[in-house]
């Protein structure tokens, strides 16, 4: 048994930090919001991604955003944002629209078989396309100082698959 | 995956509680008629003070303790009237007896919904039958739980109960609120009822029904004697029926399906539909594995309450508060002319009746008793053995239906009864049986003066209905009526 | 051993279909793309996402994009794009800026307390966030013909999450 | 993770064969300077069609097959042109004997990279020290893969070889390219050396040398007789030295690990480094699980090719074209005024070298025949008995180097050597060991007739070089140098 957010008659302290706003919807079937009411946010930005190279036009992009130098570097799945994208075209583009200010980096690639997975050879070198933000890690993975860009404003980040 | 909002949409099922919500008219007024109700229920405290009652008679010295009883108090919000008493905000009220005095104080729940409606100084939820404006989707069972039918000690631990969701816990002294119970991870908001069961070893026994989106699954709980989940598995149903409480024996746990079927639809008035020509299932759930011993069908019936069950050799005993279909929930419960609150409206009579089923061959006899007896009760440290009931209500045979009810007691295997009634002007409400320190039985109950606008208990000593209460104590205000509660001795 | 590509003497019947653009970019190290020229494909629309009702701030929200029916209506994985996006906010925005003409659908949950799915109860009940396009899926899981809309422009679709 | 990229620019690393780069120069004219290399290589055909050649002396009737040979053949394109030999795109030569008459054809390996470059009409990739302009990175080890080293016939198939990325099969009739050989799922576009060599069983033995990336590991390849992959290995070296081939004896995989080591760097030429002061390790991997066997540290130096490999007892004799540092690499394959193209460069001269390990203790004692040999060959079928190895090159008492290589064997155990000189004006390419169908043993290879500019085979009885060609055929125009080959009997 547990009990959940214990409180006292009326839990009114807690209650005037979590002030509700509400957004109604259609009569019969009201859409719930719970919602605060939403900030008009100017530290939130909007990131476009343009991926550029794909040899094959099948397949999916697997795409990760890091916002720090520990997650990224260590590829912990600590990520902002995972995409997964069917490619049928020559190029992918997304946008996360409500990125906060900061540094952040991208790393991603191509599983062109479908088998959900970078395929790597022997040696374990990847042997399906990759990239990260920069277009760096010509050298093996890349780091986030190299990686890493600023976001202090919307911006297009265009990302050429190894 | 079956779908919150839609069950959300018709949660409110569960709240109905018999005779009792007659009763609900003389929360706040001394009206009982239909047309005055709409006014019936402004301005009802969100709490009462600790007070001490005025006493009448003899209170017994070795009688020290709490009653517990749950109200559905709050009916009203910033102009908007609940059409339904049901739909009310559970309340807590507490009589402590003792020292030659008797003390009442009384706290709402603080349930989610209520906290978020005090926040928006509005109810945001559909409840049964009231549709306040720009009502939320609820999100999850307990969206919009008010937590209001009973109000029970398992362990050291007090409860709020409703049925459709989940249990809160309450302070036995203060009565604040702790917060909403989460049996397990994926027990979150699930139904939990207001009638729990006590086994004889002290486990706990409670279900929760389960009957939305085609999927009909009785969730069977089992605590142990300090209220720590032991058990639980959802079981299957035949049907979905509405299922308000259930019974206990020595090897089962009975469920009782009854013919008013829930269809997917999108008003909860057109949920729930009475099979007239279809069945009730008794069903049998073995304690040991809460596999199916045996489903007995019964004709289409509709039960809120039941007596205590037992087994005599191959034979299983089950009393009930039954009723010829559902009407007493369809419409009896609403407040229109046709309700149960209109004079004269007998046609929602219930009639405790006892199922005596032959574990054997399945085959089953009834005997009614022609007492329309609700909020039947009987002694939770015998649960299978034979004894008389307490419940309230009238005898069936009474033509004229008055606005009071009668305390009666019943005997399930001799018929013996044995009725009180205190007059018009009085509502009285559930009776439990409890006890003195020195052994001695009472039957106790609240009640209300509605001439004289007060609330108050009375005491009767066990097997001496008739005598009359041997003590009483009032208040100088009425209190919101209560449903179910319990008595816990200090 | 495995041969690919088989092809007789330079190959130059399939070369025909297979005309390599190139982009080129630094001298040091030049950056290779073998995309084909990139068309300007006036049937490649901007479809963004604005998902509300967050209950909690934290967790990640898993986003499922699909373009059929026979896909959306068996889960069956084969979605055109995924999403997992933490949330810090009240409300999550992302645009998918180079999808077809066609109908679409989309379904998505909130794991609040990241155990990287969304968390059912003994019923198999959500007990979690979840949402579909339109705002269908009240009574279960939403159907295709339901849940779908059209996408023959820009468009931006919000989801209320349930 | 390893890089592709900064492989890539790097893989011509492989592509050094000793002194027969100067023949190289010798492709398109007859001029042998440096400062006519320049212009050298311009209008060089994609193919040669089959036609007969002008034959010479007496060429045996038991003599029937096809003498197949890899030239890197294309090194301008659309105004651009190379700076080194070994960038230029594989081009398939193949020398039909029989009936009396002997044919030439000639062939382009349909490389991806050729591929692409013929449609873009221009060189797409940095080679060994050439830089086309606006470069593409290469995406894998194949991108820039020439397929320019070897063509070798294993199992019914023929392959076109380089060694820092794939082989590519080719049809033994026409020359046509069949494509890119994946010999796994994970094997793809990993080095696949340009000398596979033949085990006494008929298993096929190849390494594949990576060293990139602070990676330094060799991959082991066992290919049945039919070249199905029976087992690979990747073998973690302690160095990153280049190794161009390999070794093989009874019980061993004999790698040897230059000193000639890779540094990640950004242009090729800064990548590797002659570690003077450091050691080469002869590897030792036992057949049976390629585990290191053992370890065999000697003195700096260089290696591109092997003779055969042996065991008596428990010495194993290694024979190898032995350079005291890689200048040869990092100098004298380049183009400028130092490089091995210049005349009297006899600072590149390799030494022909038997290394004798004890195979109990490691000790080892070389023997150095003061022979400038290289591209040693042996007998394939008898892979690991004592035997006289030939090859092509010169004594290095020679103090005069002249443009011409001599045909030279020499026995690795008694140190007996023959030595035949076509004299100025002539160079001469890998000499093999083959057989007529009656068992007589012949040496035959390819040469290049500068003066009259004219391509031709060159015919030996074994054992008897001193007494020169027993038959000669020549074309009317010259082709492209060849660097290895195979003969395959018809």
């Amino acid at each position: 048994m547990k009990i959940t957010k214990p409180c006292n008659p009326f839990r009114k302290s807690m209650l005037t930090a979590l002030t509700l706003g509400s957004v109604l919807a259609s009569t019969l079937y009201p859409t719930l919001s719970f919602a605060r009411q939403v900030q008009t946010n100017e530290s939130q930005h909007q990131l476009t991604l343009l991926i550029k190279g794909y040899e094959q036009k099948q397949g999916v992009t697997y795409l990760s955003l890091y916002d720090n130098a520990e997650d990224f570097n260590s590829m912990n799945g600590k990520s902002i944002a995972n995409v997964q994208h069917q490619i049928q075209g020559d190029t992918l583009s997304i946008s996360f629209n409500q990125l906060s200010k900061g540094e952040y980096a991208i790393s991603l690639y191509h599983d062109a078989n479908n088998n959900r997975k970078l395929d790597r050879n022997l040696l374990g070198i990847p042997s399906e396309q990759y990239g990260f933000s920069n277009d760096v890690g010509a050298f093996g993975p890349a780091k986030f100082d190299k990686a890493s860009f600023k976001l202090d404003g919307d911006k297009t980040v265009v990302i050429n698959l190894r | 995956m079956s779908n919150r909002r839609e069950f959300l949409q018709t949660l409110v099922a569960g709240t109905a509680c018999g005779l009792a919500a007659k009763s609900g008219l003389s929360l706040a007024s001394g009206s009982a008629m239909p047309a005055d109700f709409g006014g019936a229920f402004k301005s009802v405290p969100k709490s009462f003070e600790k007070r001490a009652l005025t006493l009448e008679g003899n209170w017994p010295t070795d009688l020290r303790g709490s009653l517990y009883r749950n109200s559905p108090a709050m009916l009203e919000r910033n102009g908007f009237q609940h059409s339904h008493l049901f739909d009310g905000d559970g309340m807590i009220q507490k009589f402590s007896l003792g020292d030659g005095k008797v003390f009442h104080q009384a706290q709402m729940v603080a349930t989610d919904k209520f906290l978020n409606e005090e926040d928006a100084d509005r109810f945001l939820y559909h409840g049964l039958g009231s549709s306040p404006p720009n009502a939320r989707a609820a999100r999850n069972n307990d969206s919009a739980n008010p937590a209001n039918i009973s109000v029970r000690k398992m362990g050291d631990k007090l409860f709020a109960l409703w049925e459709a969701g989940s249990a809160y816990e309450i302070d036995p002294e203060n009565l604040s609120t702790y917060g909403r119970v989460d049996w397990g991870e994926d027990l979150k908001h699930l139904p939990f009822s207001a009638h729990p069961l006590r086994d004889a070893n002290g486990d706990w026994w409670n279900i929760g029904s389960w009957i939305y989106s085609g999927q009909a699954r009785t969730i069977i709980y089992q605590l142990d004697a300090q209220a720590k989940l032991k058990r639980v598995k959802a079981i299957p149903m035949n049907q979905a029926g509405y299922m308000h409480a259930f019974a206990l024996s020595q090897r089962f746990v009975i469920l009782v399906n009854t013919a008013h079927l829930y269809t997917p639809g999108k008003r909860y008035f057109d949920s729930f539909n009475f099979d007239a020509k279809g069945k009730t299932e008794i069903v049998l759930l073995d304690k040991n594995d809460l596999s199916v011993f045996k489903t007995i069908e019964i004709p289409a019936n509709f039960v809120f309450h039941f007596g205590n069950a037992f087994e005599q050799g191959e034979e299983l005993f089950i009393s009930m508060a039954e009723y010829r279909n559902a009407d007493i929930m369809s419409k009896g419960l609403g407040l229109g002319p046709h309700s149960a609150f209109a004079k004269e409206a007998t046609q929602y009579n219930s009639d405790l009746s006892v199922y005596r089923i032959n574990l054997k061959n399945g085959k089953w006899q009834k005997q009614s008793s022609q007492l329309a007896m609700e909020f039947p009760n009987f002694r939770e440290s015998t649960p299978f053995t034979v004894q008389n009931l307490i419940g309230m209500g009238r005898p069936t045979g009474t033509a004229n239906k008055a606005d009071q009810d009668y305390l009666i007691s019943y005997h399930p295997l001799s018929g013996e009864r044995e009725i009180y009634d205190f007059g018009n002007g009085f509502t009285i409400e559930e009776p439990l049986f409890i006890n003195g320190a020195s052994g001695q039985e009472y039957v106790i109950h609240s009640l209300a003066d509605r001439q004289k606008s007060r609330s108050g208990l009375a005491l009767f000593r066990s097997g001496e209905l008739k005598a009359g209460p041997i003590a009483m104590a009032w208040a100088e205000e009425q209190f919101p009526f209560g449903f179910h509660g319990c008595f816990v001795p200090s």
